[in-house]
């Protein structure tokens, strides 16, 4: 099903991916013949066990790893170096320690030569959004550690890029803010047509977000199973978690990610 | 602002407020953030008062302050006991004779001096830094840019000063090649290290904003390599004074060095003693220069944070 | 200074700006050049003088033929070598005729001949005139070169190197350098002139570039009138000398030590015809004391180094 | 290894496999990290074959190699056509002449110099590394040290290098105080910068394990604060030899300095560059020498990690 | 309950601790009138939002972060610096980048002098334990986020420590890692009596493994209720999932952060 090569009006293709990382002490295969195409506006989410190649794939897809063998390619045009028409969030928050929360945020905009004072707005929107109020000015090593992912994540939202990359954005916070964000998150996307990849450990967060959930094996990668989330396009958290479509999906990627696991 | 600048403990306090309330723990490695003030404190924390802030230059002067009585003791001790005989160590009280009565004159001399050695360095920077970035970015220019640098370097500049002289005449022109050539590497070694020590994850970033090499190196390459490359202008902005002087050393009608020639020629130890007491505060004064514009742009940095360990010590 | 310094520009009252570059900073032997600055002698000829201080004579030399500067004033061993690599200079006359190439010491250590040298420690600078005819002068004296020890110091640490007693003696210009350590040390300082122990090298002159020369002979001919009259003046009136030096030199000695070393200088002039008139015999010494002692490379007649044609025969 | 050592590229090569089957990106700023060798490789990738280092060798010489001739070829162009005079700059064959002809000679200097400036640059280096630690730990000793090891860079060395010699004799000891003088502040500087700038994460995680400041310093400060103070050492290797020469130009009868006086007094000027020559050649080898240092040190380094971007292009 | 003096043969005595982190632009209350004693063998685990001052009350107990009024205790012993009768995991890994996965988890004994080969072999069962086999000799950089957590948590345990300062250590892994990580930790508190303050965001972790769970109210950070878990010492994860006690306390739970955070 995913092997087609990428054709037009696809957001992001991949076809028969495999990286192996090669140093002096080892060699590492990362992802294994990894093949997904992933359609505008979709919303894939992908779970799987640590070390499987999440991370790889998202720095594929934007071009800061080129694969050992297989093709990407990114709003139809083939990746062959950093893209820019997208937003990453990466694992780690990858703040500039010399600037203010804001001023980490805002960086993204001077980046891209955006519009300043409109970028600005953004920025206070953001931040309202996330509950960094009061933290403009604060610098990264004065922030907590599910702070700094907020503020990450700002900087990944301010631009409104076509496509979203992100790797884990809501794993340092807590249960409530994890829901809140998920539910603005759900929001952008709805409302902006956004083409989203989110890696997640949260099988709940994977169902909630995700129009479908992709499975991956523990290493070497690769893709074990894809499931569509038959859940309606217009999500509300309570409903979502009482609706028994998603206990069943959670159930499902539950008993795969442990057999899946099970092996490794 | 400026007296706090210059002063580790005033930026300390000035970043994380007042002292904690229970004691400073005083091992050297005991990591440990001094929060906030004492609850008597409150309020709006900044902005020691003009008491506070007194006491803290004067904190901050006091060891220096030591330092220096000291060695002019002791050297006061060494000159008029005649351990050293005076036409080779003059006592303070002659080197200070020498420096008012012919204070108009060194001052001039002096301000040549001073004036050389700042344009000698700030063109050294400049170019340093160009080559660092140069070296750091292409590989084709970091094989071929370095050897040269490393060159220029490693020749002795004593030894081509007089060929500088020969070439470009007695004027300004060597001085200032001579203070470039030897300020030039240290900034261009320490601009390279901080510009390849840039963390390939903020780089990732970077390009993912599809930032040109420009706005990269302005917004995160560059300002990540200022603590490396303020290290480099330290060492930078002492040797142009040396780089200054060697020039006028070997040619020049005016300047300390020219003077440092006159007095060795005449065996004038007092007038050799305040020339060298004039380049020294040259030196002195533009390194000190340097470390306030560090200490104001790069006030982010680990090394400047409060509650770093060896601060508290 | 600079280059725009040569060539000469025209001052106000229309003098030819023309500089000096000395061997060393100012001391009792360039008195007379003062001297004639303050007496109008070069402003007669239509020269603006200026005199500059020099970092050793091969500097002064390689400006010269550099034409950094209009005039020199070198040693004249250091002339031949200058010219023997190739440099386009000439030496307009030596005015130092009996050279002042010596070994100092204090008096204290009792040597009155080279003979009590033997033994003692000696300091020189490598690569000057002095030092490489030193082990030459030894055996002339009946010593072998092995039985003084030369150890190196440069210049600026030479008189150091004496006084603090690192070495028993050193090798220098007597006149330049005794009064200056007596004054320093108060203690009486002893010399040995090579000159008078059978070994005579000319001493300081004037030198200019063979270009200028051929381009303004007659500025060349004004300038050596003008040093000409202001040797034999100064040589007359060295308390005025003195006093002229003491008015427009920078950093000059103290007076009583540029005293010293002025009255040490003039003898060395040579009492036969005007200051800076040569004798073929006696370039001809030098240049064969060089070549046989310090690598002085394919020896020539004394013209290809030094040109009569200018000082005034008187 | 060695050659490797030496060698951006083929360190990279060497922690990245061979190159990536697609083309590489050329983008300067793209930072794209090379994964692994094309399928058809396979196995253990580690060791280029003969032929493969050769070509890491050769490709990592021809630049410096070409700068070289360039160099050769405009000062030959320069002298032999005499555009400049002989007597300032001789030949490259005059020059090879007179190294030909005084070889043995001029080893015997060479190897005086560069036996003083090692001497000086290792003492340098421990010196310099201590004094930086006191300054780095304690604030006292920081306030203290500072100023006097401030004041022992700015003094010029040429002026007080005559001093040094009237005190301690001809031999090598002035020599090896000079080196250590004008090496040790790149040191101090670097390696306070480097020291300072211990992530504060990491010394909270040494204070919990209880490790006093030597472990401390041994297992995370030291090894945080290398690449700068490589940087430092690099600038203080190439001073080194500065240091010694200008000793031996003061009182010396061996040595390159020595050899510099000489060639000078009697307008050798084939002597004087051949002299340069020997003297930048010991100054770039040790320089070398330092950055091989480097490389077997810090591998881990984000400046020399595989597929940083600045070494991609 | 918890406003009494430390008293003998507590593990963790802290009493009204206030911190107060001011800079030239803010000044922020991290912790309010904490106070909060842990009996030696405790498994205490802290949830409540991002940024309320977790983090801040583990570096106080470890004596990283000197409070601005209040007394701490560690094994009765008045906390004055640094603590090093502790394993300690940082939010952030906090590797040393110099050093390949083993070195990084030997760090701990050479620091403490231990013996080599009884930590090196220790080290082996670690690596083991966690899964990181193979990776012995990789640098951080070529490790994956949830591998170099799983880096840090070895090297907290290395030294098999009275006491365990654990801050989100699982935050980056799996849910299937997790789960086994949870049993592994869970174990090794049994089998050896450690006293653990561990921060999570995951409820089902905090009931899991705690035998109290202390929830903290947004910034200002004050403990708004400590939950005594009613479940038997020794647990197994499929059993406690299914347990009505499990699913109680993580309904209060949920209820409670969700209310306590609904004010911030
Ligand atoms: N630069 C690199 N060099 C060598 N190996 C690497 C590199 N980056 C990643 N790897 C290896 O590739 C594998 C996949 O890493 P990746 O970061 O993609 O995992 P992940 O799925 O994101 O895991 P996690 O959930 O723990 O973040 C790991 O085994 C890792 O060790
Ligand atoms: N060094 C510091 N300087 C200034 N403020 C700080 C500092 N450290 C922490 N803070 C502030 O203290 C508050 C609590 O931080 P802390 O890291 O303890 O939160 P946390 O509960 O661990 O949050 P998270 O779950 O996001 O990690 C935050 O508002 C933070 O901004
Ligand atoms: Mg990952
Ligand atoms: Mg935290």
């Amino acid at each position: 099903m995913t092997t087609a090569p990428a054709r037009a009006g696809t957001a992001i293709g991949m076809s028969r991916l495999t990286v192996r990382f090669s140093s002096r002490r080892s060699q590492t295969t990362a992802l294994d013949d990894v093949s997904l195409d992933i359609e505008p506006g979709e919303f894939v989410t992908i779970v799987g066990p640590s070390g499987c190649g999440k991370s790889t794939l998202l720095k594929i897809v934007a071009g800061l790893v080129q694969p050992t063998s297989g093709e990407v390619s990114l709003l139809d045009r083939p990746v062959r170096g950093p893209q820019k028409e997208i937003g990453f969030v990466f694992q780690k928050a990858a703040l500039l320690e010399w600037r203010g929360a804001r001023a980490n945020i805002l960086l993204q905009a001077e980046m891209r030569g955006m519009d300043r004072a409109q970028a600005a707005r953004r920025a206070d929107e953001l931040i309202e959004m996330t509950g960094l109020t009061g933290f403009e000015k604060a610098l990264p090593h004065e922030l907590s550690g599910g702070m700094q992912q907020r503020v990450a994540l700002c900087r990944a939202l301010l631009h409104s890029p076509p496509v979203l990359l992100m790797d884990e954005p809501f794993g340092a916070l807590d249960a409530l803010t994890r829901e809140q964000m998920n539910a603005e998150l759900h929001r952008i996307w709805r409302e902006t047509g956004t083409t989203v990849v989110l890696v997640t450990h949260s099988i709940a967060e994977a169902v909630f977000l995700g129009t479908r959930v992709v499975v991956m094996s523990a290493r070497p990668g690769r893709i074990i199973r894809t499931f569509p989330v038959e859940l309606p396009a217009h999500r509300d958290y309570a409903q979502v978690m009482s609706d028994s479509r998603f206990d069943r999906l959670a159930t499902d990627l539950r008993g795969l990610l442990g057999s899946a696991a099970a092996n490794h | 602002m400026t007296e706090n600048a210059l002063d580790t403990a005033g930026r300390q306090a000035d970043a994380a407020g007042a002292p904690a309330a229970s004691a400073a723990t005083s091992s050297t490695d005991g990591s440990s953030t001094v929060a906030a003030p004492p609850p008597g404190v409150g309020g709006r924390p900044p902005r020691p008062t003009l008491g506070r802030r007194a006491l803290i230059l004067a904190d901050s002067l006091w060891r220096p302050a030591l330092v220096l009585a000291a060695f002019f003791a002791a050297w006061w001790f060494v000159a008029a006991r005649e351990y050293v005989p005076n036409y080779l160590v003059p006592t303070p009280g002659q080197v200070w004779a020498t420096m008012t009565d012919q204070w108009s004159e060194l001052a001039r001399h002096t301000m040549v001096t001073l004036y050389e050695t700042v344009l000698g360095f700030v063109l050294a920077a400049a170019l340093g830094l160009a080559a660092a970035v140069a070296i750091a970015y292409s590989r084709t220019l970091d094989k071929a840019l370095y050897p040269i640098v490393l060159f220029a370097q490693v020749i002795p500049k004593i030894a081509i000063a007089p060929l500088l002289v020969v070439w470009f005449g007695l004027g300004l022109t060597p001085k200032i090649i001579l203070a470039v050539l030897i300020a030039f590497f240290p900034v261009v070694i320490s601009g390279v290290a901080g510009l390849r020590s840039t963390d390939p994850e903020l780089l990732d970033l970077a390009a993912t904003m599809g930032a040109g090499p420009w706005r990269t190196f302005r917004k995160i390459r560059f300002p990540n390599a200022l603590p490396h490359l303020m290290a480099g202008l330290k060492v930078a902005v002492t040797l142009a004074v040396v780089g200054a002087v060697v020039g006028e050393f070997v040619g020049a009608s005016e300047g300390l060095g020219y003077v440092l020639l006159l007095a060795n020629g005449n065996l004038d130890s007092a007038l050799l003693f305040a020339d060298l007491i004039l380049m020294s505060a040259i030196g002195i004064v533009l390194f000190v220069l340097v470390e306030i514009a560090e200490a104001l742009l790069i006030p982010w940095h680990a090394s400047r944070r409060a509650g770093v360990p060896l601060t508290t010590s | 200074g600079g280059d725009d310094s040569s060539g000469g520009g025209t001052g106000v009252d229309g003098d030819k700006q023309v500089t000096l570059t000395l061997n060393w900073v100012p001391y009792g032997e360039h008195a007379p050049f003062y001297y004639g600055l303050q007496k109008g002698y070069y402003s007669a000829e239509g020269i603006d003088l200026k005199i500059l201080p020099g970092n050793g004579s091969g500097n002064t030399v390689k400006q010269v033929a550099q034409k950094q500067t209009d005039f020199g004033w070198a040693d004249s061993p250091v002339l031949l070598k200058s010219v023997a690599s190739g440099m386009p200079v000439r030496s307009l006359g030596a005015y130092l005729e009996k050279g002042p190439s010596s070994v100092e010491f204090f008096a204290e250590e009792n040597i009155k001949t080279p003979a009590d040298l033997k033994g003692k420690t000696v300091g020189g600078t490598p690569g000057d005139a002095l030092y490489a005819t030193f082990p030459a002068w030894l055996e002339k004296n009946g010593l072998k070169p092995s039985d003084v020890k030369v150890v190196n110091v440069d210049a600026a640490g030479k008189i150091a190197a004496l006084a603090e007693g690192r070495v028993d003696a050193i090798m220098g210009f007597f006149h330049d350098q005794a009064p200056t350590i007596e004054s320093k040390t108060g203690k009486k300082v002893d010399v040995l002139l090579f000159a008078d122990y059978g070994m005579n090298l000319l001493g300081t002159g004037l030198i200019a570039n063979t270009q200028t020369l051929q381009k303004d002979p007659e500025l060349a001919r004004k300038f050596v009138r003008a040093t000409q009259k202001s040797w034999a003046e100064a040589a007359r009136d060295p308390a005025g000398a003195v006093s002229a030096m003491v008015a427009l030199a920078e950093n000059e000695p103290a007076p009583e030590v540029l005293t010293k070393q002025l009255t040490l200088n003039l003898p060395l002039i040579g009492a036969d015809g005007p200051p800076g008139v040569n004798t073929d015999a006696q370039w001809t010494e030098t240049i064969d004391l060089m070549s046989r002692y310090a690598e002085l490379k394919d020896p020539g007649a004394p013209t290809a180094y030094w040109d009569a044609s200018y000082a005034a025969q008187g």
